[in-house]
């Protein structure tokens, strides 16, 4: 087995480059690694281009924090809050920068990444027809559908390969294999359409867990660079059957986002002032701990014996 | 007469729009708790999908947020992936769909993208999300919104998610089958396509407000439909299947 | 709840017509309900339209009994003994009566039921490139890829929607929610593009074991119309956890039906003279129990609470 | 000398063709034992594909008679979807896949679909099942057959899996980027691409057969690749692993 634990620190250093298409967190709401968020702030990363159907606020946050150079994605703003502020900010007034702005639907970021992840050389959709998307983004093609005896266009979508997937999962082993529930969004899409994956699991299990329940599998190990363990890793996003959704926090960032001197201000409290992951953590303290899941809700017995 | 809300009037005014037996497409916010009023009401047996991947055949039994909270996954009749329940809207089996917006026109056109338009950004919104494929995709479309004179306008500047685009065969002359907004619930009104070109008429005006304030905080020539009435007040079944699926009165 | 539970006998009575496109077990070697292979012959359907990647011997045996007017799919054999003498016949001879073959890959027949699934008008792919599937079946197109500088080939796959799919599970509840782990092949894309689905449960549960875990549901219950409890249904299959593969029926049907003959006695022995379902299990007899799995490997749990 | 079966040698020559660390598309019978072999000998980090939807980083702990086994389920890495195995050949990813075939030709096309051609069927053959994918996108193909004149033939009637299609740059007219077949793996030889024409040659004979007897049951005429030597014999830890892998000597 090839180890690849290491801390998210090393993680996002030595797999995130400068310029990345990167993905963090490909379910729109939940199983978001807001820790990743927050690591790529701290190291400074420059110009990725964010690539989401909707990921909560995280996208806001990088771009205020002059991470962002592109966005490719379906939705920007904050789930709780409506607008983000630090995306109106960088469209409306290119503050801290402009941003290039590659607009999607979820439908069609799905496509492209289920295209950029199966090999597909492009995906026909009968979506975003009669929608401006099309002629905002020059990145689709319209097309006849050549199997229908009418003219009837479509549109065709070209694959998106991220280079770097970052996904919360519930668990995972030293080798990368993980096991993830609840709903999944994009996540396996844009893990298998990246070129380097990072998990961000809850918890570090034996690879006899992981082995124990296949389909459970979100990416199986051998698409995975890297596995960290940052538990509450999603915070202030929600993981099904570990940790509740922190709306408070959601607001708080909103009201606080509003203009750049609030955000500022948010920034150092909750990401430069902390000591990475552990550090956030810690500062919760009793607050992470009311959004602990405690109770039991168990998926019934599934056996795969053999003989 | 029964004690509501406006935001609770416009839930029921929305889950009055979900029949019987419907895969219904719910989308965020009050389309939540309005499936689950749907549910317990005239519409047992309508099947919700959220875009991120939960299918639910029952109202989750605490107050939701987000469409992903724990509570909308504990219990699910199945979680899954994007393509799976979005693909349900492509294949055209979505009855209904449920999506918000800051800007519609006449057309029921709506715009979550960018105020002024893309070359001119004046408000830069968030963006489809999947509104558009809602929008384009499902047999039947019930916008939500505020009813303000600056959202509801004669054109909008950038059409996210399509209605009749500009009236009479506009849907076809896209592509697109079928389908488009068969209401616009506000806060003060249902607005309803009406004639040839599905222009938005003035359908039933809620109790408390009046057809002349509804056209004046229109930014369009706001025409009434035939057979114009006030919309349904809330009634005691109504109100105690909201009460069960809001229970901690988050839209009181 | 709407109650969906009823006898094979009945769904496929009333649920499979002559000439409808039929799928029975889209996961190539496992999970394929035979009891509904047997059961359509014991019906005397006629003029199916066969749909599979690799169903095994289920298509053969459909097919030798006079059931299948058409085959689209990408191999029709029995994995044991490779050649399914009465494809061949059928092929060659036309015996008992000609067929239409429709000729895909695994690949593109899984592509264009997934197109049918979720509705895309095509599917490009690059696959069957350079064979002659693209000649002999007309129903794909050439196209090249538009994204592509140079002049890019790429196949056109049209969606394949089946009248209905007959899929093995696990376990399924009233509803006809269903739970099923192991390899899945085709069978949720065939699920969700047919027109009609009946499940075919090795048990039936009560909904909250369904419930309680609602990331292994392989076909949600809305999307079903018929749930039938045919326990080791899937003989001479294997079903993960459940039931072995019984190898040496296989061979016996191989070499019993290399011969018109020999097929008709095979026939008359294990289909026309047991009855039905219980019928089947009750001839296996000792020979069943030796293919039951007994031993545990259970899935490791999985918490879905909320608070 | 070890004490081995022509099959078994047919398995380890297969084995050896399996580098560390690649992802390999295994396919049935022969090659699962195959890949079951490199694994425990000099390729410990190679993953294994199955496209009914299982991928192995270690081999089955029984003898598996077909790839949807639950022998094959059980300790898998992911159990899946056909549709997520093939993808990931589809998207360039597999370094080796496994075909057998019925009928090959010397620019390694297989057929195993129709003997005598779509219009003129003289035997019906199962067909492509993954066949097809599997030498169009793999980016090495071994195929695996027996080693008779009138299944080693001049031409194919019907090409069910690409090889070099008509020689130099054929597969790059048909649109297929790379790969093609390595190396044909028979009960008597190893045959590989020569030249820039890709044409089949023989590269090594297996222990106690002849260069002649083996050209003498090919039916094109057979040249030999410079250099071409004897199949080495299975050496002692591949005969411990095989035996390990096929623990009820299926294949002796």
């Amino acid at each position: 087995m090839i180890e690849k634990i290491c801390s998210l620190n090393d993680a996002v250093r030595n797999l995130v480059r400068d310029g990345d298409g990167v993905v963090i967190g490909a379910s729109l709401e939940t199983a978001i690694p807001f820790a990743a968020t927050y690591e790529i702030i701290r190291q400074g990363k420059k110009n990725l281009e964010m690539i989401a159907p909707i990921s909560d606020a995280s996208t806001d946050m990088l771009i205020g924090a002059g991470c962002v150079g592109a966005v490719t994605g379906a939705w920007v703003g904050n789930v709780s809050g409506g607008l983000g502020h630090n995306y109106r900010r960088a469209a409306e007034k290119q503050i801290p920068h402009a941003l290039d702005i590659n607009d999607y639907s979820n439908f069609t970021i799905g496509m492209a990444l289920f295209a950029g992840a199966y090999g597909l050389p492009y995906a026909p959709v009968r979506s975003i027809l009669g929608s401006d998307i099309i002629n905002s983004n020059p990145a689709f093609k319209m097309a006849t559908n050549p199997f229908s005896t009418e003219t009837e266009p479509v549109v065709l979508v070209p694959p998106v390969k991220p280079d770097v997937a970052i996904l919360g999962v519930q668990r995972a082993d030293a080798a990368g294999n993980n096991h993830y529930w609840g709903s999944s969004g994009l996540a396996q899409e844009a893990a298998l359409a990246a070129d380097r994956v990072i998990i961000v699991a809850d918890e570090i299990v034996e690879p006899e867990v992981i082995s124990s329940d296949p389909s459970r599998v979100l990416v199986p190990g051998f698409r995975v660079a890297a596995v960290c363990h940052v538990p509450a890793g999603t915070h202030p996003a929600p993981l099904t059957g570990r940790w509740q959704r922190d709306s408070a926090f959601f607001n708080d960032y909103h009201a606080r986002s509003r203009d750049v001197d609030g955000y500022m201000a948010w920034l150092d409290e909750w990401v430069f002032a902390v000591e990475g992951a552990p550090g956030y953590a810690e500062k919760l303290g009793e607050r992470l701990s009311a959004l602990k899941i405690a109770g039991s809700w168990n998926a019934a017995p599934a056996n795969y014996a053999a003989e | 007469m029964a004690d509501y809300s406006t935001q609770e009037l416009m839930i029921i005014a929305a889950a009055r729009e979900i029949r019987d037996g419907e895969l219904v497409f719910v989308g965020m916010r009050l389309p939540i708790t309005a499936y689950g009023v749907a549910r317990l009401t005239h519409a047992p047996n309508a099947v919700g999908m959220f875009e991120g991947g939960v299918v639910r055949d029952a109202p989750a039994e605490e107050t939701l947020y987000t469409m992903c909270d724990p509570a909308n996954q504990r219990n699910a009749a199945w979680t899954t992936g994007l393509i799976q329940v979005m693909g349900h809207l492509q294949a055209g089996r979505v009855d209904t769909g449920f999506i918000g917006g800051a800007e519609i026109d006449k057309w029921g056109n709506i715009n979550t993208s960018y105020i002024g338009g893309h070359e001119d950004v004046q408000v830069k919104l968030p963006g489809s999300g999947g509104a558009a494929d809602i929008a384009a995709m499902s047999r039947r479309l019930i916008a939500i919104m505020n009813h303000e004179k600056r959202r509801l306008v004669e054109r909008v500047s950038y059409i996210t998610s399509p209605g009749y685009i500009d009236g009479e065969g506009g849907r076809a002359k896209a592509g697109i089958a079928a389908g488009g907004p068969a209401a616009v619930i506000t806060d003060k009104a249902v607005l309803r396509p009406h004639g040839p070109a599905n222009e938005l008429h003035l359908s039933s005006v809620h109790p408390g407000h009046t057809a002349d304030e509804v056209i004046e905080n229109t930014g369009w020539e706001l025409k009434t439909a035939p057979g114009m009435t006030e919309t349904p007040a809330p009634g005691e079944a109504e109100m105690t299947a909201l009460h069960q699926v809001d229970r901690q009165g988050f839209w009181r």
